[in-house]
């Protein structure tokens, strides 16, 4: 059984940050593609946390920010790139070259990712899955072990269920009882809040009522520690009905991420001197049509 | 009536389009296996069914995709699902057919690495990783491969099972209890390649025109097997052509513009 | 793997059950209160298909009547009863007296049936869940067995994942290739049409397009065996955006299925000698304002 | 302003209903559950979350339904779920921190029988079975019972443990390795009992106004125990009992109608 449940509570993402994520954690900034948490990733940067197990299927722009930043200690996941684009650069230079300094791996499949964030929003202690056959992380990764089906003896893979102490996520709408709408590609979103300790959602809007189809995938008020109202807030990602990928951005980064100066020149610039409200103006030529 | 004035990608795509029936379902890779399996919605195979591993099944994007994850996958599908069911009910459920792979580094089993050059724990050059494929090698009913021949990508031994293909070849996927065929087509810029019915070596059966078997192994670091009766795949027609550079065409305007992911 | 898939089939219900549905198979009619397949089941008797292993949840009316019309070898399920009304009757004959004859019992918990069509869906051999913790139902059940987690030393319960050969549901829409929308309580019907080898979805119409929210209900058309278009086909269950609930039926039930020749006059009357589009009478007074 | 009017099951009902609190996410049994817990929404509790394991979580319906799947179930839902989805993510995951059971035969440490009477082989009276009430006993923050008193449903020793509650009493549900709290509260139509922190049997602390301790026992079929010091139930107040009736006469006026499942 879970601490008792609260009502989600509206504040700023500097206080939502500073509340929920303290140095040590493992954190999970979840987004596949879509509704990525740009704005959260970089309040953390600007707010210093340190030694972090950072969690996420598709580590992309934020976690080579967050790497290069010597932010974090570890790093659980199952595809590093930045889509579209390649290799993530300031990520090679940790692991490769131990800059800025050495960073710890754990690598699983996305099958594996999937069901073990499952397996935490249901509250089990891992994931059984039909995978990892011939594959040969199974063999460097030491949390990849089997359970035997009891009724046909079928031996499957399991990974241990992912229990972040926090998962950020941006979201299109809350309303004022703080359930949030998440719409289009909803990823693994869901299954990261609700296996998590606490989380931090930030929203483009917050509105008097979500409208929502009744089937569509709400988190409940209760569910969600803190909401902020960060519009443009997945920026270069896209917010689904309200602005697009911001692709051009994608693309310089490969080039910002290339050298040790240029990254830190960059991050000076548009993060650690920047504020939750820039975003607005970055997606404002990426508006959809009303 | 077919074209002469093509390129070597350009004959890859599309003949990696080919294959693609129109019942199958079809678990698409990014970059060219996207290309080739959009291609082949737009020509001879309207009804086929494209998975992208973000939860959209069905879908039928007007311009390629920058990432697994763009909006127009979403807007254009029949349902979107969350990730965890995709892994779950669509690929470990046994409905895909067909899983269309991309690849770094293949050896001729088709097994492939998508993790690290040089060693697992100090890497020459840290890859991506395996994302979706361990699963989508094992649990689709087969695997097409699709890429460019390069000896740093066709290789004798790769360094890191990311994927299996064949293993060492012959029975291996069996003894290891898989179900489902494995790598069963490569189309490369240069030739067709279906793997050998006993040993699971890949074998070239079409060169592409203008391609001779030197072509073939100048650009592949394992000693080629051709097949003993070695065709030539047919040149991409009007259709298929002009299908493939509107595709690419209106890709390019859509991304450059920088308002690809949705538009809602 | 699958056997290749093809895209559903149109054609009537006699037809579809015809096709889809032989004596001895494992079939499920799902529906979870709301879109309950009577059509379907109706069919299924007029057709006098017998030997059959019943699965669901929740067997209310239908389940009595096949029972009592002497069809089912085996019943698996969790909760037996007519919702809101009470026992069903002839349920209690065939177990208590064993009329028309014996019937075999698999029960489970709720849970327990969730997670096993969940497994079907998704290809795996069994479920592993937290339950059954001091239940008898785990001494008078070999199939429900025990995992243990190999990350934690937990033991969790374990059943064999369900697949029928043949699952039925009611939906309200399917569109001209074939997919389906379910809308409002969704229940286990997606879980149960996925497990299953075949499937056949009545519904309440067919249109052009479905327009369904991105992240709504949707079966594609290619994992459904047959559809049929029969309006009012969940009578008296209702179907969300059509017709409400028809109470009154349900109540009725109770005493028509108390005596068994009751019972049978009723089945005749109502079943044996009427047809799949009677259905759309029996909702008349039920419909939804436009 | 409490009221003097009133029947035993009303104060049931409202004695239950006092019970969960407006931070309580609640696990809504069928029958006299769900109307104590639609009254506590609709009194003190605005905020409490109901959900049915049909699938419906903060639900809010303006008349009882008449089985957990009715229409307005979902139409009044922050949010629709699926049934595997309700068993994994929101009762096994720990979300709900009251379930609320009723019982057809329950012991004095609320372990209860929903299954037969007599032998589970051949029994005499077959019942509906456990549904959700296993896996609830154990994976809600707590349980609170309600039923109407009588000997046959309040029994020294049930036919069959559907659902455990403290199994033999003591420490019994901590030596299972079931970590949650259990049965803690039983309201009935003549009183409010608790379970004793040590024991966990069930022990009577408030008599409903009017009644005896020897009306308590003459309805219940194990030797009841009395706290120390035993209250009195506070009566209705004019607003909780409108409530209630107000709430039973949509009810009936509703489902009398033949209109229930939704109106959409």
């Amino acid at each position: 059984m879970r601490e008792k449940q609260i009502m989600a509570q509206f504040m700023t993402l500097p206080e939502a940050v500073a509340q929920n994520l303290n140095s040590g954690d493992t954190v999970a900034f979840e987004g596949f593609t879509h509704l990525i948490p740009h704005a959260s990733a970089h309040e953390a940067i600007r707010q210093g946390i340190k030694d972090l197990t950072l969690v996420r299927m598709t580590p992309d722009v934020i976690y080579d920010q967050l790497i290069g930043m010597g932010m974090v200690k570890k790093l659980i996941f199952s595809y590093a790139g930045n889509p579209g684009v390649g290799l993530l650069r300031r990520l090679r230079d940790a692991v490769e070259n131990g800059w800025p300094h050495k960073l710890e791996i754990e690598e699983h499949s996305h099958a594996a990712m999937a069901n073990a964030y499952e397996a935490g929003a249901a509250g089990l202690p891992f994931a059984a899955f039909r995978g990892y056959k011939g594959a040969e992380l199974a063999k460097v990764n030491p949390n990849i072990k089997s359970v035997t089906c009891p009724f046909t003896g079928e031996e499957l893979a399991a990974v241990p269920a992912i229990r972040p102490d926090v998962t950020f996520i941006h979201a299109q709408k809350a309303d004022r009882k703080g359930n949030v709408l998440i719409e289009g590609i909803v990823g693994v979103q869901k299954e990261a809040v609700l296996a998590a300790k606490r989380s931090v959602v930030t929203v483009e809007e917050i509105v008097d009522h979500l409208s929502a189809h009744p089937n569509a995938c709400v988190l409940p008020g209760w569910t969600v520690s803190a909401i902020c109202e960060v519009p443009g807030g997945a920026h270069p990602s896209y917010a689904h009905g309200y602005y697009s990928r911001d692709n051009a951005s994608y693309i310089a980064w490969d080039k910002i991420a290339a050298e040790r100066d240029t990254f830190l020149a960059w991050m000076k610039d548009n993060v650690l001197e920047a504020k939750p409200e820039d975003f607005a103006d970055r997606i404002s030529h990426l508006r959809s049509p009303a | 009536m077919s074209q002469t004035d093509f390129t070597p990608t350009e004959m890859m795509t599309i003949a990696a389009a080919r294959a693609l029936k129109n019942t199958d379902v079809c678990f698409v890779g990014i970059g060219a296996p996207s290309a080739a399996c959009n291609v082949a919605r737009l020509t001879h195979a309207p009804d086929v069914t494209l998975i992208y591993e973000s939860g959209t099944i069905g879908t039928a994007p007007s311009v390629l995709p920058l990432s697994i994850g763009d909006g127009e996958l979403s807007e254009t599908a029949v349902t979107t699902v969350s990730v965890p069911e995709m892994f779950r009910y669509w690929l470990q459920g046994g409905r895909v057919t067909v899983g269309f792979l991309g690849a770094a580094q293949i050896d001729r089993f088709g097994n492939i690495n998508t993790t690290v050059i040089g060693d697992y724990d100090h890497p020459k050059t840290r890859l991506p990783g395996g994302g979706g494929a361990p699963e989508i090698a094992s649990s689709c009913g087969e695997i097409f491969i699709t890429l460019k021949q390069s000896r740093r990508a066709m290789v004798e031994k790769i360094d890191f099972f990311t994927s299996f293909g064949h293993g060492e070849g012959g029975d291996h996927r069996a003894r290891l209890g898989i179900t489902t065929k494995g790598p069963t087509l490569m189309v490369t810029d240069l030739a067709v390649w279906r793997t050998d019915p006993v040993t699971h070596e890949f074998t070239v059966v079409l060169l592409h025109p203008g391609v001779t078997r030197e072509m073939v192994q100048a650009e592949c670091g394992w000693t080629v097997r051709f097949a003993d009766e070695l065709g030539e795949t047919p040149s991409p027609t009007e259709i298929e052509l002009k299908t493939l550079r509107d595709l690419n065409a209106r890709t390019k305007a859509a991304h450059s513009g920088g308002k690809t992911g949705e538009a809602a």
